[in-house]
């Protein structure tokens, strides 16, 4: 479904902001610090328009960095339990770029299709969540998204709305029903002159040809046993610190674990973020742990993203957003890793510690 | 999952008046893994014993909480009573809702609600109870005593009375310490040696008491016990299995004008020497700073006139280390040096004396055979100055503290001298006269009425020599004036001070010393013997200034503290002591430097994972005392504190605040 | 009324101070009991854990205390020089002391943390410093509402974007 | 300057790993771009043609050895990067023989962030980077050369820096197997201090219930990556309080209240060790001002107890020590 393309300055922006946020919770860009953060705001002269990436990643939003399952409380010896008290609240997420939204649909896959079952609350957060994306003034030195497909089509494919910048105003392009009944009211709007058409149409151009990419990013294809002793992966893990930065910052991932808390006698069942790269994450409760050293959980997070998580959705575990490549303490790139990876399977690996592999 | 019954005291109406029983019984009910409450008239007694030991076995009870009183106040009772009920007592909890409640709140609904939240406190604490054993500490029954003065000779006495093996341990070359100085004894005037040299033959004859003399100890290690300690037996260059203490050797010896230690350096003696003719043992030892010999390797006269060939310049230390269940330390007191008090003149005058000095004076043993005489002219004094409290009870001087024994010694010397020559004038300058003891202010009295001594009470601002006297100017502050005495020998009541290595003795047995380096004892009113290192006892006047009954008491006190731990089987470990989670544990050893007790030792372990060595800390349990402050200084929460786990008390934070 | 009520309603109704007090065994909480044994009134605020020592508390059970929704916390142990264990109390000064800079520089009032030596004998001074931190402590208010959101509740603050939120 | 020391660093690294006097050579080198500098492991002797020298070395490469080596390893250090080598052999975390460092001169290191944003744009464009004193060249696509002054971009550990001299080379660490690289250099007297950024001093003067906000706000952004736990050098710990399960101190579940307890416990199990690298500051995603709280319990350590963690092994850290003359320290109030 397409509309027709409609059209308004930064205040009639602003304004259709208020006017949303008076029936649904407005999540957007927000200032916190130094950083831009996806926050929920109270008022709509908060909400930034002019940055790069936000931060943190729309995934928040779906997947919660924790959410309680149920409560209970213990009487005596009797349990007794009580389900969630909220109920996801109809929310404009407004203000994630075309690469955070092209993560949705691996979100999606995980949450509500692997198994053929819906994870509850994240599936109908996901209904009750309207999309708005705004397209991208500028490329980021981190930005990979022009690796993983177009940017257009992840906005197209997965936003209900498209904001297009076009300086002295913005374009507006709903591609769903539910997009379209929230461009409103009609006095704030305009429908686009050609001229503005193509404006939007260049910006569009812009991003799509200048966007990141680099010919590495393709799902791994080659045998397990061909790429499992790679140096590259000790190397890395020499230097991993073994924080969670790129797996809590990334938009397409999805560990976590659920436990129980119970100070005195009111308790909660709850779910909350992991990440591989924890060393506690895989550790049984023998003291025995697969996965033993930082290698093995580099080499987790890549080929999960890379081969065997695109093996059971047919997608790859990235968008290109490149948080992880911007923030990670030890500038461990996945970019290089698949690189020397695919460089592996044509000629025998550099020797670690030898030679920057240039990313480009 | 744990069974936790909970019992609500009454206690009368102590607890009931301000506390609704009723409602914490019924709140305690509904608390998790609770399964059992009730309340009653008394808990503590007999019935409500009773009460508690059928829920135990009628609901199959895993823990007892009991809400009544201070824990402090009936807390073993009801541990034993959990015991009998066939649960390890440490498996139960007490809340009190009676000190810390009932009887400091009035209104009752909040007393009561108050009440619940304690209750809560400890079901919650109980959860994590687990079973507390103690371990059994066996113990090596030999005693060793350091410093064989009368307190030490007393000590070693009885407990080798009791059937114990000591060693006696004394760093000059014969036991008597300070008593064997002394002349007479206050208030019975029966002559020091008279009482003393027996005690010291009977400790050489006891053949449970090993003697080692001119000996040191070098280091202590192990704990209550199992002490292991190396002591040095310094060379006599005697060899004391052929001497016979015949006395050629220090009549013959050439070099004879060394200060004699034990007469206070107003005697002198010979370089091959025995401190004092009645020395246990009678045998002498070469002091080799002043041994002609040893100085100039020539002279051997000695050795030459030795018929017993007992003389052995080549002797070397020898380095002993022996195993002991317990250390009494008794090693006695030094006496100040007056050179503080540079108005008084001692050092420059040498009609200023100490009174040890005097001691030895008019001792029959002493350098002047027991006649008085002045050291300047050896003219016997008809007038003598006393002062009193020089350098005791003196902040300027550092010594805040009263010596405790001048008062009577110098009320003893100025008998001494009125006996001898009653037309000797004497008078005594004193702050205020201690005489607190059987007979001693009768004896005071006797001086001051039968016997004539003038105290003046003041304090003395300077002495100074005039036409071969030396004149006495201080303030007589009852008359309000100054006064003038004039005497042939003047004699200064030094201060009794810590010995001068105190501290480094304390550093070896890892024990503490107050600020005037006396030993502190583990509590001045109830374990005044004790310290707060397990198995190390204190006797004698290295813990406080004291006088001779004093000194062989606390001897005594001492040796039947050990004689009692000596009699267990082994000893027994607190229960609640700290214990190191080696999987976890890094090595960093904060533990150890905030430990109290140097409980913390260092030992390798073998991760079971990954089957690699490494070093980890460890707490010894018989040294840990339990107090957690290595717990709290873990950040890597590897030490857990046995009964007070970080579990239990975040428990307990946890419930005292959720609503 | 229910008995859990009584206990619930106290902080609802009219709000009072909630205080933390570690007592080490042997000389505080002896004392504690001496003020008890002497009918000295004081209010109910402070829940007391029974600690071997003040070396035993660790600075983690204030803060932890102070997340539960606790309004003061107080440290107490034998005097200097006093110590059971001869020690403890040393570091446990030095430990309280970094904490409170800490948490004032964090913006918790300085009133809310309170280390005290009493002894055993110290009954009256016991329930003096009782009074006097729930005056102080009552007149500052509740620290969760100057920590705004949930403390002491079962569920925490709720993650930034939930729906539970009043904003980041 | 600097690529004449370069060279002689990778010479150095190269002797010490052909003499077999160490397995590993722990530096810097380029990392997957042109403008970004990453820790680097060498193992073999052209391996250290790898390593690089310039003021992007931001990285405390101690952080490496906080868990042990395993054989002999040599370690890049700026001056103030000793300190942390200090501490971990203070607490015993590290064998002194089992180290040699090679200090470097240092002129200051950028912090990334304004760096990358002064570069802006022409990210995409630089070929290599290069250090002249103190400025950074960046030769661009197409023969440009940008320069960026260190002075516009300097981290603020560096503008604030005290510890110009390497205290690992105190006489009684040193066992004469170090490699001094960082001798004649001429410090350039500390760049302005663009200490108007969130410092201790500032926050301190705010009024409490500002100062409250500010770090509820700050500690509410927090996302638990445990970044700053992972980088710390003197964050040993074999388990983290924060992962203990038995109990659970710190919730799994988000939300402020969690992650100021994990920090505010994180800052107390440092004071007094913490040897202000400002790491975990520098690798917070969610640029919560870490060392404003780090640098001021350093200076309460300072002035409570003349302490300078890092600096010597022979004492003992303030909390794992006490004097009788501590006093009423604590205060009243």
């Amino acid at each position: 479904m397409e509309s027709r393309t409609l059209v308004t300055d930064e205040k009639g922006l602003r304004n259709w902001l208020v006017a949303v946020a008076g029936r649904r919770r407005l999540i957007a860009p927000r200032r916190e610090g130094d950083i831009v953060l996806l926050a929920q705001v109270s008022s709509a002269d908060e909400v930034v328009l002019d940055f790069g990436i936000t931060r943190n990643s729309p995934r928040e939003v779906f997947f919660p960095l924790s959410e309680d399952l149920f409560s209970f409380r213990l009487n005596g010896r009797a349990i007794s339990i009580e389900p969630p008290r909220s109920q996801p609240a109809e929310t404009l997420l407004f203000g994630i770029r075309a690469c955070d939204a092209r993560s949705l649909a691996i979100t999606d896959a995980v949450f509500n299709e692997l198994g053929g079952r819906k994870d509850g609350s994240y599936a109908s957060r996901r209904e009750n969540t309207v999309l708005a994306v705004l397209w991208c003034n500028s490329v980021q030195p981190w930005c990979r998204c022009g690796s993983l497909g177009s940017p257009l089509e992840s906005a197209r494919g997965h936003a209900d709305i498209l904001i297009t910048p076009l300086g002295d105003s913005f374009a507006f392009d709903a591609f769903t029903e539910k997009g379209a009944s929230l461009v409103s009211p009609a006095e704030l709007f305009s429908p686009a002159s050609q001229e503005q058409a193509a404006r939007r149409d260049e910006a569009y151009g812009k991003i799509e040809e200048s966007a990141g990419r680099h010919p590495a990013l393709t799902p791994v294809e080659e045998d397990w046993d061909a790429i499992w002793d790679n140096p590259v992966w000790k190397e890395m893990g020499a230097r991993c610190l073994g924080c969670g930065v790129c797996t809590y910052l990334c938009p397409a991932c999805t560990c976590f674990d659920i436990l129980d808390e119970c100070p005195g006698d009111l308790g909660r069942r709850y779910k909350c973020w992991d990440s591989c790269q924890f060393r506690l994450f895989t550790v049984h409760t023998s003291g025995h742990n697969p996965r033993p050293d930082q290698a093995s959980r580099v080499r987790q997070r890549i080929l999960h993203k890379f081969k065997s998580g695109p093996a059971l959705t047919g997608l790859i575990g990235c968008v290109g957003c490149g948080r992880c490549l911007e923030l990670c303490p030890a500038g461990i790139s996945y970019v290089e890793i698949l690189e020397r990876l695919k460089q592996a399977a044509v000629a025998p690996a550099a020797p670690a510690g030898e030679g920057a592999a240039k990313d480009g | 999952m744990p069974r936790i019954g909970v019992f609500v005291c009454h206690c009368g109406t102590n607890i009931a008046k301000t506390v609704d029983v009723e409602q914490v019984t019924n709140a305690a009910a509904r608390l998790p893994n609770v399964v059992y409450a009730t309340h009653y008239l008394y808990m503590c007694s007999e019935p409500g014993q009773n009460l508690i030991k059928e829920a135990v076995k009628e609901h199959s009870l895993d823990r007892v909480v009991v809400a009544a009183c201070s824990p402090s106040l009936h807390e073993r009772t009801f541990q034993n009573c959990a015991r009998t009920a066939g649960l390890n007592p440490y498996l139960t909890e007490m809340a009190n809702i009676r000190e810390q409640c009932s009887w400091v709140h009035t209104d009752r609904q909040q007393a009561t609600a108050k009440a619940m939240k304690l209750v809560r406190m400890a079901a919650a604490r109980a959860y994590y109870d687990q079973e507390l054993y103690q371990t059994e500490i066996p113990v090596n029954r030999r005693a060793l005593v350091i410093g064989g003065g009368v307190a030490g000779i007393q000590a070693a006495l009885d407990i080798a009375q009791t059937g114990y093996e000591v060693v006696l341990l004394e760093r000059t070359p014969s036991i008597g310490g300070r008593m064997a100085q002394f002349d007479k004894t206050f208030p019975t005037l029966d002559c020091a040696a008279c009482i003393l040299t027996p005690k010291m033959v009977e400790a050489a004859a006891e053949h449970n008491i090993k003697l080692y003399t001119y000996s040191e100890v070098e280091s202590v290690s192990g704990y209550v016990g199992n002490f292991e300690v190396v002591m040095r037996k310094r060379a006599r260059s005697v060899r004391m299995d052929k001497c016979n203490g015949c006395g050629v050797c220090w009549q013959k010896c050439p070099s004879k004008k060394i200060p004699s230690e034990f007469d206070a350096a107003i005697g002198m003696r010979t370089a091959i020497y025995v401190p004092f003719p009645q020395a246990v043992p009678n045998i002498p030892v070469i002091d080799r700073e002043n041994c002609r010999y040893f100085k100039t390797g020539k002279c051997r006269v000695c050795e030459r006139q030795c018929s017993a060939e007992a003389i052995d310049f080549e002797q070397q230390d020898e380095i002993v280390k022996e195993q002991f269940g317990a250390i009494v330390v008794a090693t006695g007191i030094d006496v100040l040096d007056h050179s503080v008090y540079g108005e008084y003149g001692y050092g420059k005058y040498p009609d200023v004396v100490s009174s040890l000095q005097l001691e030895r004076l008019i001792n029959a043993g002493g350098p002047t055979q027991g006649i008085l005489k002045r050291p300047s002219d050896a003219k016997e004094p008809e007038s003598v100055v006393f002062i009193q409290c020089v350098g005791s009870r003196d902040e300027s001087k550092g010594f805040p503290y009263c010596s405790k024994v001048c008062c009577m010694y110098t009320a003893k010397h100025s008998i001494l001298l009125k006996e001898k020559h009653p037309e000797t004038q004497i008078y005594i300058f004193y702050i205020d006269v201690r005489a607190a003891g059987k007979g001693y202010e009768e004896f005071v009295r006797r001086a001051q009425e039968d016997f004539g001594v003038k105290y003046l009470r003041g304090r003395v601002s300077r002495v100074f020599p005039r036409g071969g006297k030396m004149v006495v100017m201080g303030v007589d502050s009852l008359l309000g004036e100054q006064v003038e005495v004039e005497a042939d020998l003047v004699v200064l009541a030094s201060a009794v001070q810590a010995r001068s290595d105190a501290r480094e003795l304390a550093r070896i047995l890892n024990i503490t010393t107050d600020k005037h380096n006396f030993f502190t004892e583990a509590h001045p009113k109830l374990r005044p013997v004790e310290t707060l290192t397990a198995g190390v006892f204190l006797a004698g006047a290295c813990q406080s200034p004291r006088d001779i009954p004093d000194s062989v008491a606390s001897g005594s006190a001492a040796a039947a503290k050990v004689a009692a731990m000596f009699s267990k089987p082994h000893l027994l470990s607190e229960p609640m002591i700290a214990q190191v989670e080696p999987m976890t544990c890094v090595d960093c050893l904060t533990c150890q430097s905030v430990c109290p007790y140097s409980a913390i030792e260092e030992v390798a372990f073998k991760d079971p994972l990954t089957r690699q060595e490494k070093m980890v800390a460890k707490v010894n349990e018989g040294l840990c005392n339990g107090c957690g402050t290595c717990v709290a200084a873990c950040n890597s929460s590897s030490i857990q504190l046995r009964g007070f786990t970080d579990e239990q008390v975040f428990r307990e934070i946890e419930s005292a605040l959720a609503s | 009324m229910s008995q859990d009520n009584i206990e619930k309603d106290q902080p609802a109704a009219a709000w009072e101070p909630n205080i933390v007090g570690f007592l080490c065994r042997w000389c505080s909480y002896a004392g504690a009991d001496f003020a008890g044994s002497s009918r000295m009134e004081y209010p109910p605020n402070v829940r007391v854990i029974r600690v071997p020592c003040s070396g035993r508390i660790d600075p983690l059970f204030i803060l932890k205390a102070f997340q539960q929704g606790a309004d003061g916390v107080l440290v107490s142990g034998c005097h200097p020089g006093d110590c059971h264990y001869s020690k403890g109390n040393y570091y446990a000064r030095r430990r309280m002391t970094l904490l409170k800079k800490m948490l004032d520089f964090i913006g918790y009032h300085p009133k809310r943390l309170r280390l005290e030596w009493i002894s055993a004998a110290e009954a009256r001074e016991f329930a003096d410093v009782v009074r006097e931190m729930v005056a102080e402590v009552a007149t500052l208010g509740p620290a969760a509402n100057e920590r705004v959101e949930n403390a002491g509740q079962v569920a925490p603050t709720p993650s930034p974007l939930s729906e539970e939120s009043v904003g980041r | 300057m600097m690529a004449e020391l370069t060279e002689r660093l990778r010479a150095e690294a190269a002797k010490l790993l052909s003499d077999g006097r160490v397995a590993m050579v722990i530096g810097y080198r380029q990392g997957p771009t042109p403008t970004e500098v990453v820790p680097a492991f060498i193992t073999s002797p052209e391996g250290a043609e790898a390593l690089v020298l310039n003021s992007l070395c931001v990285h405390n490469l101690a952080t490496y050895l906080k868990s042990g080596t395993d054989g002999n390893v040599a370690v890049v250090a700026k001056p103030c990067d000793t300190r942390a080598l200090v501490s971990l052999l203070q607490e015993r975390q590290l064998k002194r023989e089992q180290l040699v460092v090679v200090t470097v001169p240092c002129v200051g290191v950028a912090d990334v962030r304004k760096f990358r944003a002064a570069l802006g744009e022409d990210h995409a464009l630089v070929q290599s980077l290069s250090q002249e004193g103190q400025d950074l060249l960046l030769a661009l696509q197409g023969g440009g050369v940008r320069r960026i002054a260190l002075a516009d971009v300097l981290a603020r550990k560096c503008a604030e820096c005290a510890f110009q001299e390497p205290t690992l080379l105190a006489p009684s660490l040193s066992l004469g197997v170090d490699v001094r690289l960082d001798e004649g250099r001429a410090w350039a007297s500390p760049p302005p201090s663009d200490r108007a950024e969130a410092t201790a001093e500032r926050i301190a003067a705010m009024p409490r219930e500002e100062r409250l906000r500010f770090w509820q706000e700050a500690f509410s952004r927090c996302i638990r990556c445990y970044a700053c736990r992972s980088v710390c050098p003197v964050c040993f710990c074999n388990k983290c309080f924060a992962d203990e399960t038995m109990p659970q101190w710190v919730a799994r579940s988000f939300g402020r209240a969690e992650s100021e307890l994990f920090h505010l416990v994180r800052f107390i199990h440092v004071a007094g060790r913490c040897t202000g690298c400002g790491e975990c500051e520098r690798v917070c995603p969610m640029e919560i001002p870490l060392t404003t709280v780090t640098d001021k319990m350093n200076q309460e350590v300072r002035e409570l107890f003349g302490y300078e963690p890092g600096l010597t092994t022979e004492e003992t850290p303030p909390l794992a020590h006490f004097t009788l003359e501590d006093l009423d320290i604590f205060g009243k109030g």
